[in-house]
Parts: structure tokens; sequence; C-alpha cells
């Protein structure tokens, strides 16, 4: 049964907590932007035994948390009203999630104590002493074939748990893949703008590049630059003079 | 709570045993003499009896039992009926449904396929006669459960191979249930 | 024998059920209005508190039951040859806690909470009987989860609200699901 498989990887937030505790930081934006680079890193190393989905929240959570980071390392950066809401909401969740995070204690340690305090109440069964050979009660209903209707229903919805794979994986690019890909094209051109990098990209690409881009920033392979508000993002190799 | 009194754990025991409880059994249980227990069931009596509680205690010899008063007795008939009188519920039917095309299944198959607990529908479908429980050999104390036979006099049927499609349907169930039985 | 108490009455009919029984279903089987069960439901629980019975009452929403002392767990554990008590895992955790603290909360929130889908952890849980499930009114096929009696009775409380910091986890989740409870 592959339940048991798939509730041991924690979810974006769980390790985002993992991060921010690592680091004794309160969960303000600040600290966040501050885990950012780890976070990605984290993602780099999910492996292919990890389900498309769970990789699809990790990505949606680096999506929001690559935003933050662009604020801290942009300042003139502008953000929408809805992008500075993503931002705000993940800081909200955060701080929710860790009031019942396995992880922090919290409402999660108090019903563990609980549970392994063994102090169990017990009760009776369903009309103890009412259990008597000869009583037959159907309902006036029952027939083999609302039975039949039953039985189809119930097939069907545990058909319908069977996970579907393939539909979340289109959303996986691999991070290594686009770091390289990013390198090549800065060999060949000096600067590149964000807008033609991520120009006919899918959504999920872009977020990719994104990651992609932070990660060289990190490494100090590149260095980004937006001349006005609003404006477009240049992305250069480190140690070049831009033309411009 | 190791201060709580022995009449209040005997009453516990008794509560969950609900057949007659020998003070042997008793004493064995909760760790103490017969003497302390014949003491400890004269004190749980006459609590019982003083406090204004719906419970009183039978005594047969060496035995005991924690019962309703005798005024009560009429309730288990009024209770049971009531359940009885309720229609089945959808759940109750996909309980029941799935023990009918599986022939005989195990407590942990049905909650597998239901993907919810099911010990108190099954309860329910046992009282209603509708279902009848085994011990599932080579299981500890799990059941296993099977269709009644009454249940197929009131389809009509002879047996339970004759369910609207079940060649079919009992293969869907033996398919998504690998290595079980 | 038309004397005796009502409260005494409903102990002798939760007795006798053995599962939660709401308060309508104990009105309608004593033929009292919901105020008076209600009332005698607060004096059997004063009662058995006072009076060192090993029993005590567990009150969840509309429903209620009569379960022993959890502190006498070792000894009726003795008596049900009880299975093995399973660990909770990190994530059957957070997901209980949500739940416990909630009361009822749809599936869309617990994702939301914890960031990631809980769908198989749900399922796990539900079969375990430590949470129970109910279609949510409005939102199609969408259930709502609530913790069950099986869970209370493990935790040893006689209400959810005993939970430590109840209320002020309580109101963080009802903020989040304005209009329901």
């Amino acid at each position: 049964m592959y339940e048991v498989k798939l509730e041991q990887f924690s979810g974006p937030l769980d390790k985002l907590l993992e991060l921010i505790e690592t680091k004794q930081l309160e969960i303000t934006q600040v600290s966040l932007a501050e885990v950012t680079v780890d976070f990605l890193e984290f993602i780099k190393t999910l492996g292919k035994n990890v389900p498309p989905g769970t990789i699809a929240d990790f990505l949606v959570a680096a999506a929001k948390l690559v935003l933050l980071k662009s604020k801290v390392l942009l300042p003139d950066l502008e953000l929408t009203e809805e992008e500075e809401g993503e931002i705000k909401d993940l800081e909200t969740r955060l701080a929710l999630y860790r009031e019942f995070a396995a992880r922090s204690g919290g409402a999660s340690r108090e019903l563990s104590q609980l549970w392994m305090r063994k102090e169990i109440a017990y009760s009776r069964p369903l009309l103890f002493t009412a259990l008597e050979k000869g009583v037959f009660y159907p309902s006036p209903w029952l027939t083999p074939e609302t039975l039949a209707r039953a039985f189809n229903k119930a097939i069907a919805a545990l058909e319908a748990l069977t996970p579907e794979p393939g539909k979340v994986k289109g959303l996986i690019i691999s991070l290594e893949g686009k770091i390289r890909e990013l390198l090549t094209r800065f060999s060949e051109a000096v600067a590149h703008s964000f807008r033609n990098l991520t120009k006919d990209r899918s959504r999920s690409e872009v977020i990719v590049l994104f990651l992609a881009i932070l990660h060289l920033l990190k490494e100090r392979s590149i260095s980004v630059e937006q001349s006005e508000q609003f404006g477009d993002i240049l992305v250069r190799k480190s140690g070049t003079i831009s033309k411009e | 709570m190791e201060k709580e009194s022995l009449d209040a754990k005997l009453e516990a025991i008794l509560f969950i045993y609900g057949e007659p409880l020998s003070l042997q059994t008793a004493a064995k249980i909760l760790q103490v003499s017969l003497e302390e227990i014949r003491a400890a069931r004269a004190v749980l009596e006459k609590r019982l009896l003083g406090s204004g509680s719906g419970l009183t205690l039978l005594t047969h010899g060496e035995n005991m039992q924690l019962v309703t008063k005798p005024a009560f007795a009429q309730f288990t008939e009024a209770i049971l009926k009531s359940e009885l009188q309720e229609e089945l519920t959808p759940a109750a039917l996909e309980t029941l449904s799935i023990i009918a095309y599986a022939g005989l299944v195990s407590r942990s198959i049905i909650d597998y396929i239901r993907g919810v607990n099911s010990s108190f529908i099954l309860r329910s479908l046992l009282i209603r006669g509708l279902i009848e429980r085994s011990l599932d050999p080579g299981h500890g104390n799990a059941y296993r459960y099977a269709p009644s036979f009454e249940l197929l006099r009131h389809f009509g049927l002879s047996r339970f191979e004759e369910l609207p499609d079940f060649s079919r349907l009992n293969g869907l169930l033996q398919k998504l249930t690998p290595g079980s039985s």
C-alpha cells in the first residue's frame, strides 16, 4: 500500500521551517530571504523517487521565495500588489504551520505526549448485551441491485486513489540542466535580458530559470541589474562590463 | 492516580468485561488479594446504590456483573428497536456490498477498500443479522466477515455468486487487494 | 421506579448502547426534551467525577459516551487484550493536531496549513478510526474532517477543549474557516 511511502515526504513549509529553526531565526521576510538559497539547494537534491506533486509544491514555494529574495537583492524591484500578497501569505502560513508542525513542538508535541501516556479510556461495543441470534432486520429497499450499485461506487473510489503519474511530470525540469544552459548562453552573449531568456517559455520553466539565476548569483558567476523600475532585468557573467 | 480506590478499578474492568467476572480473575487482574476484592465489591455495591447511579452490581456466588438497574432493562429493547428501525446508511450499504461480493473478507481489507474504519458499521450489520463473523485463522483475535444465510434468503438467491455481475466485480476486488485474502 | 432520576436513566442507556450517543437520540429514547437531557448530562458528568466512580463521560459536540477512566488503562487492557498502540508519524501528528484543535476542518485548509497534499495521511487516520469525515455542504464531493471519540479515548481526555492551549489555537484555525465551527 503506497500511503506509507508517500507520507514520509515532508513538504516545502516543513523544509523552510527546518532551515529557519536551524539558524534560530524568527519567521520574517528577511529570514526567509536568508534561507532561500538553502531551500533551492534542497530542491536540487529531491530525487526521482519524490512524487511529482510534491516537487510541484516545492517549486510553487520556491517561486514565492525567489520573489522575496529578488526584492532583497534588487531593492529597486517593484512588486505588484499580488506579488506582495503572495510573499505575505507565505510568511503567515509558515507562522501558522509552526504552531502545529511536528518538528517545532507546539500542538504536535502536546498530542504526542498525550498519546505516549497511554492513558486510554475504554468503551463498550455497540449494544454489548443485545447481540442475540435470530435477529434479521434488512432495510425494505435492500436488494441485490442496490448492493451492486454500492459496490461499484466503492470500487470506483478505490481505483481513483491510484496515483496518476505523468500529469505533473512536465513541471519538473532539471535545475542542473538549466544552469548549464544558462552558462553556455552567457558565453555566447555577454548580457541577456531576463525577458529574452524567458520568452516563449512555460510558467514552470520561468520559475526554474529564476532558481537557476539565483543559484548562479550565489556562486557569483553572474550579476543582475535592473536599470529602471518595472524595467527588464539584465543578467550578465561576472567580470564583464555592460555595453549599454 | 495511584490513590484511585480499588472499587473504582473494579467497576472499570466489570464495565469492559460485560459478562459475569469471578472474584479470582478480578483479583488477578487488579493484582490484589481475594479479601481486598471482596471488600471492594462491597464498597462498589454500596456506592452504586447510594449515589443514584443507573447501574448496579449483580452477585452470583463468586461471580459479579455490572448491569443496568432492573427498572431500566426496558431501555435495552427500546434502544435495539430504534437502532434496527434506522435505515441502512450509505456507509452500511457500501460495507455490506463489499462483504457480499467478497464472500469472506477480513476487516483490514474492508477498511482498506472503504478508506475509513468500519468497526462500528460491522457491529451494526452483525446486530441486524445481515453478516456473520468468524475468527480469522492465523490472525490472532481478528475476524473475517461473510454475508449471512438470511440475507441470501431475503434476496431469494441460492448462492452469492448469483449476485448481479458477480464474477467481474469479485474479480475487481481480488485485483485491487493484492496479496490479501 | 418512576422516581429514578434522569441522569441515572441516561447512564443506563449509555451503558447499554456503548457507542457515542447523540443528545437527540437520548432525548427520543427517554422521551424528554433536549434541555432536560443536557441538564441530565451535566448532572451525570458531575456525579461520576465526584463519587469516585471508575467511569467517566466523554463529550464531543452533540454526542456523549460512557467510558472507563483513562488512569485505569493498564487494568482494562488486561481484559481487552488490546492490540498494540501504533506510533504516530510526524505527518500523522501534525494532521491530527490541526483536526483536533479545529474541531471540524476542510481538506483544503489542512493542505493549506501543511503545505502538502494530505490525502494519504487523512486516509490512514480515517482507517485507524482517529478521525471522521463528512461531506462539506455546498462544496460538492469535498469532505470535512473531525476528530473522533476514538481519538478522545486515546488521549484520555473528556473533551477536546481540554487540549493544552486549546482556545488560542482553535481561534487561529477558526480565523481560516469563517462560518464553520
